[in-house]
């Protein structure tokens, strides 16, 4: 019975708990992993069952700890990092991009980096300038680094330890407003393999990539589509570096319409690369149309009316499709649907 | 000689202030993290006792305290909070990006410790223009962790550059105690083996942080001293984030809360001023606190274009 | 006579002496910019002419001194900071992308943080792994901050003086092989404006985009391509954010071909973004044929026959394109041709 | 009783392989920067005399001196340099990434100051598995400029790791002076306000350094006494990249060279041993070197597949 049900946070400690249980060289720190909010419940428990030396909360020095985390690989160990916000990592891009993301190829080959950070994208509640960033373009630019952003349970759990198991260093994408989602989940271990896409609903008119919590959107937005007689394919690529663009070019080569849709800014982003590498590989095929969608072009603002404009959402994703499917501007856009409006959470935080 | 009544003017102000925002909470029209300062009025208002209009200021999200007492608008803040246009970053920033240039109160910034090497290179600034203008850089105890905190101290101190670092050590980030992050406590002895005089002050008393405060920008606006540290021990008495009480996370023991609460500088300096000073003040305080409310309240939404404006600045 | 000769690094020195000279709020710091080897040269004379308070080597801080300079700018200097190499950006990240590129928006417009951020790509003589990076594409994912990569000393002078006088935080992207290039350079004072790019050498078959020092191999497989009959437009962006895809997809429009050729990697990269710009505005226009290139998706080696491999050249873009032209991978490559090859340099730095 | 023969063979052999890097330089045989560390020798010797095979060291992009003396294999140095198949990290690292697993050198990086966390939590993991491995972790005066290395201390104190950490004090980053970057130039108490127990050596001698290192790596593998630093003075007596002298670059004086020439270990050593020994010994040596520059020599370059290996590791 694989049909038992967890929330994406209980997926996510679960996976830490079954590898850190399997493997004793798996360790998990970062700031208030050990504290009473245990990073919204991801880590809620661990400290009691592995103990303050496999388990710990550190001081606020991201750029070392991601050294330490690094130091601790070469020692042998499977680190674990936990940032509360992605913003963050930007303190720590020295050691995983100078170091991590290039040990194993400038040591020739001597020495292997398996490090997991985990980072949590905020969304909402006026995060913000400072704690809305999607910022895994970065990571999928530079080779030797592994990035996933797994969208639902089941795929948070299976990516977070094929991320511990991977021999290199992997950033897990979480979306703040995932967290709640429920889903199946099996209890055995499992996991989610770099480099695969899932086809997550099938559609014939336009292709649907939605990245991270965009997903959930597009989704939405394949429903109002379907509404409106346009049937809409949807892709969750989960891995986005290494990218399994075989899978997306498939549905595109089938659809001839691609709306990439990002939690992040489209210019240099994970949109631009996935309408590239399409488009370098259908040309000549078939007629080919296609549309990137993401952050707003500014920083996130706070105030709700602002916030909402910044995002792409499913109503949004809708209409882009539909005038990508019309080869114009139509004008047409889905009416707001009570309940269709995505989970949100109340502050403080 | 310390106006009392103006200190507890604005130690009473930034207490109902920050009351009144943990009150309407609830209700969201607030809809953004918020770090109150309850407990810790004194630090900022003791240490810009010290400072001049025309001096700067930088701080942290925790900023409320730091805003007020610097003489930030009050209007601008609460209607900041309610995201709307009239904030003072125009509904832009929220509540952990507090800004008003007309009072020298420049940036806070949600991202712990980044607004150190600013107060820094604000300083340089002066000191290259030869003006008497003197930096505050506040920061809490888990800035200190960061590298960029000695970095920052480091490079002050070979510039000799006027900025008072003032670190308000409310013992916690967020949860976890400054013992489980720094293996040595005392944060002065690794400020002085930087060079930069430092002293701790540990009772929050807000007389003598505004008496040392002064000293200190006394000395640096004469010039070539070079930069001061102090580190204001003090309290928080909230959750660090949000407007509620957190004795049942059990992170923290109540009764340690005990000893600040009964040295609580804003009911201390109650007892200091004239009775009918302080019914007039508090009557006033009271009057502005509900005109910036109402001011929030009635303010608009910003239009939808004004998510596109301000990404670049046009040159004139 | 606008016909006078500079070094790149002879311009890049008069424009910051020039605008040094006009402006009293122009600083400029950074690891040894006084030092005997000031920067290539490039900051030479500058201490003796300004002072040593407008112009000061720092401590090794990377982080702290680009918050120094943002804190600069707010108290209304315009500081220009020096770094001898890209990758160490990699320890400003927080300072340059939390605050430099979000405080205009994020403070409602009151304040602007008019900061220069020089930095210089290593190529050849064993640079490496944590030498040779351009990673300029972070700067385009992310609004309120600009880039240039000027590719000439006219454009060198042009830019950095354009970059000092703007308002907002711009990135100088500048190519350690350039730095011994000799062109025309005006001594009156005079900007490169943002979001201009330039049609470098006109044709007709083909549009060969070149950012930074892929230009000048881009323009020698312009030559190899005549030889070999076929009339490729080169297009040097000088500016990446703002990003002037008129001009290039202008070309585009007319040749129906793009090559675009990054000094980085092509993963979320530059000429990913020009590609898919490119594709979205002309899309249903025309028939399109888009390719990229730039770094191999490793990490640097430093030994030379791998080296050679890892970057795109002259040949390399020749093949390439000439294959886009031919529809099919004709094996063409051009002869190497002595005197061609790229102005080296030799150790030890 | 520390073995003269030894220590001079080890002295005498990294001299020797600079000065032949040296030597060969200006034919292009080396075709990347090289960081000599002439003169610095006693150092990283001396600290080496007190580590075993088993332990862990992590140095810096000036780490010939650091990998031979810890025993790194000198062919595979050479073949490096020449960026051959052969070489240490196949070629695909250089000069300024020495590696040899094999002797506990682990990676050597260009970045200044990156390789100080590494070094922390490798000593983590040997604490965590309870090993009386010790990490030793080299680098020079100018990463004490870095925040990276008191955030690296601060938690290697905290959490009492088996990390010698060694200054290795030359006095200047490339051509800046330390005292035109440290407002204090004196590191040692910057470490002690950090909690962590500190020394510094003045004189170079070999001997002394061996020594006191040695106390302190006895002291780490008790297991809780948590980490110790030193900070060892030197000079380099070559530019700082590269085969040449600087003395015409002005930024320093030629004099200030001449004590540390004056007490040169090697020279110094070479008077303490045995005349026949010393014969003997720098005859081996200067073979192994003709060795190892002929088996670079040699070797073959990468072929073109190995560009695209080693990108990832691939799992077993
Ligand atoms: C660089 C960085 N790391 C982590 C965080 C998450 N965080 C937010 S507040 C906080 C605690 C800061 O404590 P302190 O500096 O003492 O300020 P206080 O909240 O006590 O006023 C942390 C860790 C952050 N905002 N920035
Ligand atoms: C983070 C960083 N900033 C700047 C540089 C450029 N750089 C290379 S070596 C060096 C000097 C380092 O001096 P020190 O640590 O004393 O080592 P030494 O060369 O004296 O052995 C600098 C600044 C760098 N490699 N890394
Ligand atoms: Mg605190
Ligand atoms: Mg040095």
């Amino acid at each position: 019975m694989s049909e038992r049900e967890q929330s994406y946070v209980e997926a996510l400690r679960e996976a830490a708990s079954q590898e850190m249980e399997r493997d004793p060289s798996v360790v998990c720190f970062g700031l208030d992993v050990d504290d009473p909010k245990a990073i919204q419940g991801t880590t809620r428990g661990l400290v009691e069952r592995f103990g303050p030396e496999r388990v710990f909360g550190t001081p606020l020095a991201e750029d070392a700890m991601t050294g330490v985390a690094i130091g601790m690989a070469l020692a042998g160990l499977r680190p674990i990092h936990v940032h509360i916000r992605m913003d963050f990592l930007l303190l720590a891009m020295n050691q995983l991009i100078n170091i991590a993301a290039k040990s194993h190829y400038m040591y020739g080959g001597h020495v292997h980096v398996p490090i997991v950070v985990r980072s949590m994208i905020g969304k909402s509640w006026g995060q913000g300038a400072q704690h809305s960033q999607g910022l895994y373009a970065f990571f999928m630019h530079v080779p030797g680094i592994k990035v996933a952003a797994p969208t639902n349970p089941h795929d948070a759990k299976g990516c977070l330890v094929a991320a511990i198991r991977d021999d290199n260093p992997v950033m897990l994408v979480e979306h703040r407003l995932l967290y709640p989602h429920v889903g199946p989940v099996p209890e055995a271990l499992y996991e989610v393999r770099p480099g695969r896409a899932r086809v997550v609903a099938p559609g014939s008119d336009v292709t649907l990539v939605g990245i991270s919590h965009t997903l959930v959107e597009c989704l939405q937005a394949r429903t109002h589509l379907a509404e409106h007689g346009i049937s809409a394919e949807v892709i969750d690529p989960i891995w986005l570096s290494p990218l399994d663009i075989d899978t997306i070019a498939a549905s595109v080569a089938k659809t001839g319409r691609l709306v990439a849709v990002d939690n992040g800014w489209t210019t240099c982003g994970a949109s631009a690369e996935i309408v590239a590498r399409v488009v370098e590989r259908l040309q000549g095929t078939r007629e080919l149309r296609v549309h990137r969608m993401g952050f707003a072009p500014t920083t996130c603002p706070p105030t709700p009316h602002l916030e909402a404009l910044y995002y792409a959402n499913a109503r949004t994703i809708a209409a882009a499709a539909n005038n990508l499917v019309e080869g114009r501007d139509t004008g047409w856009l889905p009416d707001e649907r009570p309940g269709a409006s995505e989970i949100t959470f109340r502050g403080p935080f | 000689m310390a106006d009392l009544d103006r200190i507890y003017r604005l130690l009473f102000r930034i207490r109902r202030v920050e009351e009144e925002i943990a009150r309407v909470y609830p209700t969201d029209v607030i809809k953004s993290p918020v770090h109150l300062s309850i407990g810790q009025e004194s630090v900022s208002v003791g240490l810009c006792e010290a400072l001049r209009p025309e001096d700067a200021a930088f701080g942290t999200y925790r900023s409320h305290a730091l805003y007020l007492a610097k003489g930030g608008d009050l209007r601008g803040m609460i209607a900041e909070l309610y995201g709307k246009a009239t904030g003072c970053a125009g509904g832009k920033g929220g509540s952990m990006h507090m800004i008003d240039i007309a009072a020298g109160v420049f940036g806070s910034s949600a991202v712990v410790g980044t607004t150190i090497p600013h107060a820094v290179g604000f300083a340089y600034a002066l000191k290259l223009r030869r003006e008497a203008r003197v930096v505050a850089c506040v920061f809490g105890d888990g800035a200190v962790d960061e590298g960029v905190f000695y970095e920052s101290l480091n490079f002050a101190a070979l510039k000799r550059l006027p900025v008072l670092f003032l670190c308000e050590n409310n013992g916690y980030a967020i949860h976890t105690h400054q013992r489980l992050r720094q293996n040595v406590p005392d944060i002065c002895a690794r400020v002085t083996a930087l060079g930069i005089p430092s002293e701790r002050i540990e009772d929050g008393d807000v007389l003598r942080i505004a008496e040392r405060a002064g000293a200190a920008t006394d000395a640096l606006r004469g010039g070539e001293s070079g930069p001061v540290f102090i580190e204001c021990m003090t309290y928080r008495w909230k959750e660090h984030v949000g407007p509620g009480d957190d004795w049942n996370l059990g992170y923290r023991e109540r009764i340690e809360a005990e000893e600040w609460i009964r040295s609580d500088q804003v009911a201390r300096l109650a007892t200091k001023i004239d009775p009918a000073a302080r019914v007039r003040i508090e009557r006033e305080v009271e009057a502005e606190i509900a005109d910036a409310f109402a001011f929030a309240e009635r303010s608009p939404f910003p239009e939808p274009e004004a998510l596109h404006t301000q990404v670049f600045r046009e040159s004139p």
